[in-house]
């Protein structure tokens, strides 16, 4: 079915059209599942004025944090950006804009972006800045914020497997972000530590069906680890 | 005497119930998993999409794909499931999750709760706290009961930047246990060697105490 | 002449494009799935939770757990995913699907669709298609032209309870293919046979024809 | 883990609780995927005035349709009821109450109660008599209607394998409903073909977490099919 064939074979050709002030969302929690080279390739391209949405904006010199070295973000949608000095240094110098979301907000935002929900009510946030300036409304006797949800003109997203017709899985806890990101492109790019056959992957087990994928790439990664723990150092 | 950070840890942990779902924030709450009391069995979540967190890697298991939301290496229980984030955040917001203890830098007698920013000093982003505070079931703040300059963090009102509103029900400090209800602080056991006197003095909001208030049990 | 159901079927598959995603009504829509063009590939979604539908199962491949949406047997084509009825309509919602073919008792000038209800007489429920209307990229009606009384089903306005409003670009009929846009019906292909002027007689709607509408080539 | 033993061992422990005008959520997909078991003890139990969640009603004598023998249904919400005749008769009698929801708007309502979202806006609906009365806002201009939540008191749910913490998979497209009837219930009931060790499914792979789930029962299926159609009959 070459119809189906998202493979490409250059980060250019899985970045193709990506330009300055594009919104790009990007799955990963820390530096766990991060498309890594594809976040490579959009520092080479150079392009600027981005508007990141991603739970965090990786460490200096590594992850999401590469791409503020040559200011390529001009804001970022995040629940976290703490473990990141030039971060910090951007944020307080006024140079970077930062609109905090809470994690489950932020994961439902992507979600109901992807599925075609502009809006939601949370009781998450209210009281608190978050809500601030959104409508409330009461269900039940209690108050809910309306929230409304994101779509990227760029998803960068890392699996584990794919298929050529675009079928993701993940690995571990590495899923995190990356399948409501998945969703929530109007192109969706899959980075990928293996490209396998049509059915090999079980049908049901399939966490992102290929029709939200776009184009796939192997990549080769370096998976850092930004807190290693183990229990001898705890013992 | 105050409690050590690992005895806040403990009088925490008896608050579990069998079979109980449970989200531990970083620091003192993480602690808590430590001292499950013996015939208790908990799961514990992780929202960055782990449910039954187990204990840390030894050296060769060590997974960049396996971490907590703390970003630590860590493994999975026999038995465990892992989800998205979307998946995780709906456990959590729509109440699946029985306890979570998370810290904080204030508490006020309303049940409001200030921990993910102090403002001109310290943005790291409030993560999931804020999700958490409005969906558990049941949340216990642990803290110290004042800062380190002695200032009270039990205020009658809440200073910084809110966390969430009116969902603080149960306090666990180095002094004290204390529900929060009808717009005081209600103090229920003291720690060992503490006089309600000096857990009133370094309370700043109102607290409501009876003359006999029982010592933790550990 | 009016075309077959077959007929309407194969002028439905000349819209798909390469690498389209297609949901395909109970019907003649169904049909369409058998003519697709030499060189084009679709996959087919069913909206109980199926991507890459397949044939209908050799006896011993019957399987109870694995039915398309209209409850049918099917099978599974190399390269399927399955997933739940909430994922199927994130797809569908969220604009995924390329093409939404459906059949329906009404369609008016304004791009307003009525499908599933005849007040008093029929009320088996709207199942997806209301969100297919709502939310694929492309819609597709197929229908006849008149019902078997004659009676226009391309009106000024439906009469019906409607299943959707402003969503229907394009009607395939035994009759013609016509663009639905500022109010009216655009006739852009006349089945073999067929006049532009039967065609005007059956559409109670407006229409706009030009006088050299060409034939629909199979 | 004891605490986390969710098995039972017999239908009236499993719906231990049930009483007269509940609400039930029900997974499956006309006779697919419906905890058969679950639903003939609904009907050995008695309990009446209940208000049923689930796409569809089952057919005459099979599925939830065993319900509407003995008048336990006040009210169904579901996107399809055709081929069901006593279903039309008690409708047509005014005896049954039924709230017709669009499938995806049903399914997202169940996804939305289990995730503590109370209301959603979605274009599905608007403009239709299912938009009659309920909130209509703009959003990037185009019209949407805002959707309330459902949860039920119980949540009756059919899956192919659970552990005994509750980790439940489902078997091909008998998955449909089920995942988000389980996410939707006070009490959530899983009937299952096969009980398994904790452990051997794999924890990426589980379709419904533990934590969602109270019981789980091993059943016996008929697993009637609603419309056997085969290759042969159609060539």
């Amino acid at each position: 079915m070459s119809g189906f064939d998202k493979v490409v074979t250059s980060y250019e050709a899985a970045l193709e059209g990506l330009s300055d002030n594009m919104t790009v969302v990007a799955g990963g929690f820390g530096l766990c599942g991060i498309p890594e080279g594809l976040i490579a390739q959009i520092k080479k391209v150079g392009v600027t004025g981005l508007t990141i949405v991603s739970n965090n904006c990786g460490v200096d010199g590594f992850g999401l944090g590469i791409l503020l070295e040559d200011r390529q973000v001009k804001k970022m949608i995040s629940s976290y950006v703490g473990e990141n000095a030039l971060f910090e240094k951007q944020l307080l110098d006024g140079e970077l804009e930062v609109e905090l979301t809470p994690q489950g907000t932020l994961a439902e935002k992507l979600r109901a972006g992807g599925a075609g929900i502009p809006a939601f009510y949370t009781a998450t946030g209210y009281g608190t800045p978050v809500g601030e300036g959104k409508e409330v409304k009461e269900f039940n006797g209690r108050p809910y914020i309306l929230e409304e949800s994101i779509v990227g003109d760029f998803a960068i997203v890392k699996a584990w497997k794919a298929d050529r017709y675009g079928n993701c899985v993940y690995r571990h806890t590495a899923q995190n972000f990356n399948p409501m990101a998945a969703t929530a492109g109007k192109i969706t790019v899959v980075e990928v530590e293996e490209i396998v056959e049509p059915g090999e992957l079980e049908p049901s087990q399939i966490h992102t069906p290929g029709i939200f994928v776009n184009r796939v790439i192997k990549g080769t990664f370096e998976k850092r680890i930004e807190r290693r723990v183990t229990a001898k150092k705890e013992a | 005497m105050a409690l050590t950070r690992d005895q806040i840890a403990m009088r925490v942990a008896q608050e579990f119930q069998d079979g109980s779902y449970v989200n531990l924030g970083i620091g003192i709450p993480t602690l808590a998993a430590n001292y499950v009391p013996e015939g208790i069995e908990v799961m514990l979540q992780s929202e960055n999409g782990l449910l039954g967190m187990g204990r840390y890697p030894d050296e060769d298991e060590v997974d960049a794909d396996m971490i907590n939301a703390g970003k630590e290496t860590v493994t999975a229980i026999t038995g465990a499931s892992i989800f998205s984030s979307a998946d995780s955040f709906a456990m959590i917001r729509g109440g699946h999750v029985d306890f979570t203890v998370l810290g904080a830098f204030e508490v006020d007698v309303n049940g409001n709760i200030a921990s993910w920013m102090i403002p001109g000093k310290l943005i790291k982003g409030m993560g999931g706290a804020m999700d958490l505070v409005a969906g558990a079931k049941n949340i216990i703040v642990t803290m110290t009961h004042a800062d380190k300059h002695g200032n009270s963090k039990l205020l009658g009102e809440c200073t910084l930047p809110l966390t969430g509103v009116n969902c603080i029900t149960r306090i666990i400090t180095d002094l004290a246990v204390l529900e929060v209800a009808d717009g005081a602080f209600h103090l229920t056991e003291r720690a060992p060697g503490v006089s309600v006197d000096e857990i009133r003095e370094k309370t700043a909001g109102k607290l409501i105490a009876a003359d006999d208030v029982p010592e933790m049990q550990f």
